[in-house]
């Protein structure tokens, strides 16, 4: 589409990362003028914006560039292909809302914060866009990096709370293991003759053993960053700490670079899968949906409770991957066509739907300062217009239709239902199960979602300072109102994203939707034919909204449409206050009444005699007692043993190289 | 069994360099330490002489004039004088029982032989069998240093080292390079001082010479 | 000619500073005269990038690719370093840690130690190189036990003596080597030349050199801190002034290093396998993995930056055994950035440690707060040598560990642990130092933060463009060296 | 699409709007007469409405426009799920808009407002039905989709237009595991309309009501709609049930002759599906809230159950 200005969709995408970097330095060296983030941002959103036209341009033609850069005999090398464009695509447009919302977000914050922030936030985009730029594995590595390294910084903006930097630590040590690792499957695929190019990396071919080994790297690395279990622990500590468009960001789209890497490695770069792997996706993927959305429902924090629901998306969007390689193993092109459709599908959708929640949770944070669901309340009264936007996201993240959230559970579902006739008998039976599994993870996360808004915007404000709270900023709105009308789009004209999308699954399991997807127009959505499945979200919608507004009419026109406000009903007990409103703790305790067993969970009940009664629960994650504290533990006490050996003593030094000394002379006899 | 007369002067020196390192392994006294050191010096001077006399190298006979100098009257003259300072002339403790330490001795010569034995089948020189010698003999003044607690009988040690360096210098090759001797040496004098200005600084610090008090540097 | 320079005026410097070193301007003269090595160590590499490697004064002294590039970084890191402990040296007169002619002694040696140092790199005759290697010890024992203080005079004895006596061995090495090499150069001069002894590897008796190898690298090991004959680097690098510290692990490590490189290189040629290069592999590894849990309980800061540099030796020590083109070349590369991050690490600690009046992590908090700059040089420079990119050491890491993920996948567990490990320790403290809440106060003199600065973006440089002169550099080297 | 069959869209669209209450009036007294009570009429539910109708509305003082927009959202969503499941004839021009798992959303889309609705005026009461909502909820949509799957397997299509053809048209064969799927859809059934034993409709001032706590706060036209959605949401689920499990009779695409029988089958469908309902509630007692989640999980289970018997028994291996 730049064709006519002679420009390659690569050439433009570059352009957006050099202006990002320059913007960012502009905001550092700016840092005392109040008006440069006002300037800055808006640019960084149109930059964004270049990047998703970039991005759509470069589906269908694959450019190549190469930078003079790097190592000597190792320039970078980038290379745009239908899953980088892609990618690209979810970034540029995810990123315009965020960066809009933050010119109103960053509003009034210290000088040097906002400069140091403007600077790190638009590295971190420049460095999320070169990961999925990069064609070879040096580039990769170094932009992956930078990338953890920039929202390293980002989370810990507010250093000064002693959780925050703990939050921050975990995070990048995760990240930071996590990189070797991928590190270490680069190591494995380059195949020996010191080129890490992913093109040769295409063409080496591995033994399955080594194969397995890099997949298993690599799900482990990239895992580490996507949070998949048991790589988890840093996303509930990160998610909140960071500032609230960070949050969204991360969440948003910097999640997706970990999904990215996986179908990189695992369809692009080895030649050839196996179907366990797929089994072990699917299954850890599963594990991941299920443990975030029970999580997340008994969350009293709002961002942690988004955060979890994160992890619940990524493990959603594994169980695609993990179809997508079991179909594209037993050679059903189409099943993995349409699973990895989905896929690629919910990663779109989650982007929005959580940058938009996300968004959303940094307004209401600014207007009380209350991150506590239990503080909050009644917003919608106060915050109509913030209100209104945050319906849109709950709704589509809780996977309900006509909305987008649905679409792609509607699609994965499709793909499982069609699953049956896979060769192996214990797969069949596995299929189901797991759609079981999936379904209860989608129906559980539209009960978290009713839980996050009721408690927050609905019924009576908690606290007294709620009653005064000013809404959403106009900025902040815009930044929010971009990403509904994505939800709205990607939730009412499936058929036309399919269609982008089509050029990725062509790539990577040589077969797309498009012929069937458009058969019968672009109103009826339907994967394989009409008479299997079929899905028309645009009719499904006017039909709501037509059979709603013909009801409101009639009953307008036969009405009377006398109305009284009265008190609300007290059943017999006059002193009713907001304090007897249910609480989040109240909202999560028939999940948490029923996964006791799963979750650790804390409670202190108040004995009948207590003069000051006090009912105190909270919820733990049990692997981080099964997983981090031991590693944790084991590495203090080598540390210890090791520690010995520099007694002080300096007869022992001399020993120790005396003996070091005669052992290796007896080792040459 | 026809060796020729100085290569028996050789070998011969060479053994007692063994007792002496072997008599300074189990010695008591820090006066005749350094005594024991000094004739060792002696020794090593002898044996680079004859070697050179056999050989007919020049520059030997300056190693051996500059061991003379260095090892026998330098070197045991400042620790003499430092003692005197330092009032020091008690007995040594050792931190095993002396006849542990001489079974490990007779070890590590037995070790060192065998090391030394397909090498020394190579050599060019007349002097076979010093090799292993002077291995051993490197080896006892590195258990001594190990096995001494305070701190001048370590220095002692660490100069024996040299010692034995030096003869298997000049047994096993004939001898090192002038300009390499020559840097070697001034490297051994400097180093000396140093020690003497340390022993007086450790004097200070911890108003004592025994090494027990310097274990304050560890992890815990 | 270059190279009289380039010894002359440390050697010279180091006598001036000895008369001079009360003066009011002795700091500056010092940088001065670092500054003059580092221009001479300038026309030499320029000259020997020119016009490849030579010898002079009949061969004693050699350059080529290899030791050229270590005289520009000696000189380079020197010559920041000088202007770091200017400001440095005051503040801690001005703390009363120091008098006048503790300054002078420490100006003067810090003067030979470089020329040491120039010495060790620029010879060819082995036996010169332990001259030089047993001077440079002499000279960093004076500068270690600096402040008389108690810690101080033990952590230069255990020095002396275990490098010392790790030396002999060295010293011990080097005679068998000879004893081996006299046999086909004939006595005299030339049979301890490294150039003719590359000449004649091939022929040199291999029972006899892999004898003299062991002894080499126990002897030279130990002075390049490998496990487990390190525990004199740590005491040495948390007592002595910062600048040592700095010098010690940015300089002093590399040139041992450079000596064992060299061994091996003959050893390797002698015996026609990869038998040193074996041995070097294992100490490497078991440097690094010893010194990850070191870190793990570290309370000092200076010392946990010393057991940082452990690591980071057995690093390369490991790549240089592996060898090959790749490897190599990132072990060079690694050499040249760990100097510069390290050093620059230490810059910043240093006057951490003096805002706050400790060298205990405790006691250490809120640097951005007390002065940004500060605390930026600080949890950067971290970041760096933790290998985190787009710096520098990131590189090299990244090339030693997909080489030896290919060729030796079974030390993979080992570096991944170590690394992970080294990562927690390291950042973790970093972190409650630079962050939070703040406790130290200004500094009586504005510290000097351009050495650190200049180093990280030169780093940062390394990690996203090496510059073709210095790629064509590396790889000469890396022909030489194998 | 032929005009025939927009014809029959506009017949069901209506069809379903009237009879929805009659089978709750049919329903209710059923129950009065096995519990020798002379019961209302059949004809009650269209009085309560007409009456609720002409009522004067009252509002909470803090109802938000959420709480107000809810009934006919409502109202809209069960009208279009039950006038898209096939009761008379298949060809229907709008189903395939919407297949099994559409329903299932839109019947989730329902749940969530009505409990944001429920949660809008912050009484102890509302919050708590709506929590109990949505715990039945998460539990039911699962298992509902279960129990559609295994018929969506058998007829290898999640539309239910093809599943009924399938069903009523191909060659009769006998599903084991359709067995399974029909006690969990019964279960689903009670549970999703706020049926004895999860819910009892007919009370007001116990502690284990859901559905009523919900909307507690509605009155007049507001309630009226509310009431009318849960008609149209049981005839959808009992609809839904025959469709599946006795789709006999209802007439192929095109053909008119046998649309009246059709018609027919589906009253005598209703009339016993009522009372067969009826039945049960008069058996069966309420049940403390928290066996909820077993009874739930219980059809659950028995859903998976019969996809997995599906899979044993029935693939063509």
């Amino acid at each position: 589409m730049f064709d006519q200005f002679g420009l390659l969709p690569i050439d433009v995408a570059l352009g957006v990362v050099a202006t990002w970097l320059m913007l960012g330095i502009a905001g550092l060296l700016l840092q005392n003028n109040r008006l440069a983030t006002q300037i800055i941002f808006p640019a960084g959103a149109v930059c964004s914006l270049a990047l998703a036209l970039a991005g759509v341009g470069g589906l269908s033609e694959t450019s190549v560039a190469i930078l003079p850069l790097g190592l000597p005999d190792l320039p970078f090398h980038l290379r745009m292909d239908a899953l980088s464009s892609f990618f690209l695509i979810l970034l540029g447009s995810a990123s315009i809302g965020i960066s809009l919302f933050s010119v109103g977000y960053f509003r009034n914050m210290a000088n040097d914060t906002v400069a140091l922030l403007t600077l790190e936030y638009h590295v971190f985009m420049a460095a999320m866009a070169l990961v999925f730029m990069a064609d070879d594995a040096y580039l990769f590595m170094v932009s992956w990096e930078s990338m953890a390294l920039s929202s390293y910084f980002l989370v810990t903006t507010n250093h000064e709370q002693p959780e925050v930097r703990r939050a921050g630590f975990l995070y990048l040590l995760i990240a930071h293991v996590g990189a070797i690792a991928i590190l270490m499957s680069f190591g494995v695929m380059q195949g020996g003759h010191g080129d890490y190019t992913f093109n040769t990396m295409r063409h080496t071919h591995l033994s399955s053993f080594w194969a397995s080994a890099t997949f298993l790297l690599a799900l482990f690395g990239f895992g580490a960053k996507a949070g998949i279990l048991p790589m988890h622990a840093w996303l509930p500590e990160a998610h909140p700490a960071a500032p609230s468009p960070v949050s969204a960001m991360m969440s948003g789209i910097m999640l997706k670079t970990a999904i990215y890497g996986i179908l990189r490695v695992s369809f692009d770069l080895l030649d050839a899968q196996m179907w366990w792997w797929g089994v072990l996706a699917l299954a850890l993927g599963l594990i991941t949906a299920l443990f975030g959305v029970f999580f997340a429902a008994v969350q009293v924090d709002m961002k942690r409770l988004l955060a979890y629901s994160s992890i619940e998306n990524i493990g959603i969007i594994l169980v695609g991957i993990g179809l997508t390689l079991i179909f594209h193993n037993f050679q059903k092109d189409a099943l993995a066509a349409l699973a990895l459709t989905a896929t690629l599908y919910h990663a779109l959708n989650h982007a929005f739907m959580k940058s938009l929640l996300f968004l959303g949770t940094g307004s209401i944070l600014h207007a009380t300062g209350e991150r506590q669901l239990g503080k909050l309340g009644g917003l919608i009264h106060t915050m109509p217009k913030l209100a209104l936007l945050m319906l849109v996201g709950a709704l589509a993240i809780a996977g309900l239709p006509p909305l987008n959230g649905f679409v792609s559970e509607w699609l994965l579902l499709q793909a499982f239902l069609l699953s049956p006739g896979l060769p192996h008998a214990y797969l069949n039976m596995l299929v189901p199960i797991a759609a079981a599994a999936l379904v209860l993870a989608a129906a559980l996360s539209g009960y978290v979602m009713v839980k996050f808004y009721g408690i927050i915007f609905l019924g009576q404000p908690r606290e007294e300072k709620l009653l005064h709270v000013h809404d959403a900023g106009i900025w902040e709105r815009i930044g929010m109102l971009c990403m509904v009308v994505a939800c709205f789009v990607l939730g009412l004209f499936p058929t036309f994203i399919i269609l982008q999308i089509d050029f990725v699954t062509e790539m990577l399991v040589h077969h797309s939707l498009g012929g069937s997807a458009l058969k019968h127009g672009w109103l009826l959505l339907t994967p394989i034919q009409a008479e299997r499945a079929s899905y028309g979200p645009l009719i499904l919608f006017f039909i709501i909204v037509a059979g709603g507004v013909i009801t409101s009419l009639t009953v307008k026109k036969y009405y009377h449409g006398r109305l009284r406000r009265g008190p609300a009903w007290d059943c017999g007990y006059p002193e009713q206050t907001s304090r007897m409103q249910d609480t989040a703790e109240g909202f999560g305790q028939p999940i948490r009444k029923i996964f006791e067993w799963f979750m650790g969970v804390v409670k202190q009940v108040p004995t009948p005699f207590d003069t000051h009664p006090h009912f105190h629960s909270e919820t733990h994650d049990r692997l981080w007692n099964l997983f981090y504290e031991p590693i944790k533990q084991l590495n203090e006490i080598i540390g210890i043993q090791v520690g010995k050996l520099q007694h002080g003593r300096i007869h022992i030094y001399l020993l120790y190289s005396f003996v070091t000394l005669l052992a290796l002379l007896a080792f040459i006899q | 069994m026809n060796i020729p007369f100085t290569a028996q002067i050789i070998n011969m020196c060479a053994a007692v360099l063994l007792l002496i390192a072997f008599a300074m392994l189990s010695q008591r006294r820090i006066l005749s330490l350094i005594n024991l050191f000094a004739m060792q010096g002696l020794v090593l001077s002898l044996s680079t002489a004859v070697v050179a006399y056999s050989s007919n190298q020049t520059h030997l006979y300056y190693s051996a004039g500059l061991t003379l100098l260095l090892k026998v009257l330098l070197l045991p003259w400042i620790l003499h004088l430092l003692i005197r300072k330092l009032n020091i002339k008690w007995d040594v403790e050792t931190m095993f029982n002396i006849p542990t330490i001489m079974l490990i001795g007779l070890a590590l010569v037995v070790f060192a032989f065998n090391l030394a034995a397909p090498i020394s089948q190579m050599a060019g020189t007349i002097t076979k069998s010093t090799l292993g010698i002077a291995m051993a003999s490197v080896l006892l003044s590195f258990l001594m240093m190990i096995t001494r607690s305070k701190a001048v009988p370590q220095v002692v040690g660490f100069l024996a080292m040299e010692n034995g360096l030096f003869f298997a210098a000049t047994s096993a090759t004939y001898g090192m390079p002038m300009v390499v001797e020559l840097g070697i040496a001034l490297d051994v004098l400097v180093g000396m001082f140093i020690l003497g200005i340390f022993f007086f600084q450790i004097r200070v610090a911890f108003d004592s010479l025994d090494l027990k008090h310097m274990e304050k540097l560890k992890e815990d | 000619m270059e190279i009289f320079w380039v010894l002359g005026i440390p050697l010279l410097g180091g006598f001036v500073m000895a008369a001079l070193g009360t003066h009011r301007l002795a700091p500056e003269l010092n940088s001065a005269m670092s500054f003059g090595t580092l221009l001479a160590a300038v026309g030499l590499t320029v000259r020997v990038i020119s016009s490849g490697s030579f010898s002079v004064w009949d061969e004693q002294f050699f350059v080529d690719a290899f030791n050229v590039f270590l005289v520009a970084l000696t000189a380079f890191v020197g010559f920041t370093s000088s202007l770091f402990s200017r400001p440095y040296m005051r503040i801690e007169q001005h703390h009363g840690k120091l008098s006048v002619n503790m300054l002078r002694l420490y100006y003067s040696m810090y003067q030979l130690f470089s020329f040491t140092m120039l010495l060790a790199l620029l010879t060819n005759n082995m036996g010169i190189l332990w001259v030089a290697m047993e001077a440079a010890t002499l000279t960093t024992v004076l500068l270690v036990s600096l402040y008389r203080t108690p810690a101080s005079i033990e952590a230069a004895w255990k020095y002396f003596i275990l490098c010392g006596v790790g030396l002999a061995q060295a010293l011990f090495g080097t005679i068998l080597l000879y004893f081996a090499a006299e046999k086909i150069l004939g006595a005299g001069g030339t049979a301890l030349l490294w150039t003719h002894l590359n000449a004649v590897k091939t022929q040199l008796e291999p029972t006899v050199l892999s004898l003299a190898f062991v002894f080499l690298l126990v002897g030279y090991g130990t002075k390049v801190g490998l496990a487990p004959l390190h525990n004199w680097l740590p005491d040495a690098h948390a007592e002595g002034p910062t600048p040592v510290s700095a010098v010690l692990s940015g300089l002093l490590l590399n040139v041992a290093l450079y000596a064992v490189v060299r061994s091996k290189v003959l050893v390797d040629g002698a015996l026609g396998s990869h038998f040193a290069g074996n041995f070097m592999m294992g100490f490497g590894l078991l440097s690094v993995v010893m010194a990850a849990f070191f870190l793990t309980r570290q309370k000092d800061v200076k010392r946990m930056f010393a057991y940082s540099s452990i690591e980071h030796m057995g690093l390369m020590t490991f790549a240089f055994g592996m060898g090959g083109p790749v490897a190599t070349f990132a072990g060079m590369l690694h050499m040249t950035v760990h100097s510069l991050t390290k050093s620059a690490i230490f810059f910043a600690v240093g006057h951490a440690a003096q805002t706050s009046g400790t060298q205990l992590m405790d006691g250490i908090r809120g640097l951005l707060k007390t002065s940004p700059t500060l605390g930026w040089g600080l949890a950067l420079g971290t970041l760096a040598i933790l290998g985190m990119p787009p710096f520098g050491v990131f590189t090299s890491e990244f090339l030693i560990l997909t080489t030896a993920m290919h060729a030796y996948p079974w030390t993979m567990p080992f570096l991944l642990t170590a690394l992970g490990v080294a990562f927690a320790a390291i950042f973790g403290r970093v972190q409650m130092m630079v962050f939070g809440e703040t406790t130290g106060e200004r500094l009586p003199h504005p510290p000097a933060l351009i050495p650190v600065f200049v180093h990280l973006i030169l780093v940062l440089l390394l990690g996203l463009y090496i510059p073709p002169y210095l790629a064509a550099w590396y790889r000469q080297a890396t022909a030489l060296i194998g | 699409m032929t005009y025939t069959a927009l014809f029959f869209q506009l017949l069901q669209n209506a069809l379903v709007l009237l009879v929805a209450p009659l089978l709750l009036g049919w329903i209710n007294q059923c129950r009065a007469l096995l519990q020798n009570r002379t019961g209302a009429g059949v004809l009650q539910p269209y009085r309560n409405l007409i009456k609720l109708f002409f009522k004067d509305a009252v509002l909470a003082e803090n109802a938000s426009p959420l709480f107000r927009a809810t009934p006919y959202i409502l109202f809209a969503c069960m009208w279009l799920a039950a006038a898209l499941v096939p009761v008379l004839a298949t060809d229907l021009p709008l189903s395939p808009a919407v297949d099994v798992i559409a329903l299932v959303g839109i019947f989730a889309l329902a749940r969530v407002f009505i409990s944001l609705a429920a949660m809008d005026i912050g009484t102890a009461f509302g919050s708590m039905g709506a929590r109990r909502e949505m715990l039945v909820g998460f539990l039911a949509e699962p298992a509902l989709l279960m129990v559609l799957f295994t018929a969506s397997t058998i007829s290898q299509s999640t539309s239910l237009i093809t599943i009924v053809e399938t069903l009523a048209h191909k060659q009769f064969v006998l599903y084991p595991s359709m067995t399974f799927a029909g006690v969990a859809f019964v279960m689903v059934l009670l549970a999703e309309n706020a049926r004895i034993p999860v819910d009892n409709p007919a009370t007001h001032l116990e502690l284990t009501m859901i559905h009523e706590a919900m909307i507690l706060e509605y009155s007049a036209r507001h309630l009226a709609l509310v009431e009318w959605a849960s008609a149209l949401k049981l005839l959808a689920y009992m609809t839904i049930g025959f469709a599946l499990f006795m789709p006999w009779g209802i007439a192929e695409s095109g053909d008119w002759k046998a649309v009246p029988l059709a018609l027919l089958l589906l009253f005598i469908k209703l009339m016993a599906g009522g009372a067969g309902l009826a039945l049960m509630e008069t058996l069966s007692a309420k049940m403390r809230i928290f066996r909820v989640p077993e009874f739930m999980g219980t059809a659950f289970l028995l859903a998976v159950l019969g996809l997995l018997t599906h899979f044993l028994l029935e693939m063509p291996a």
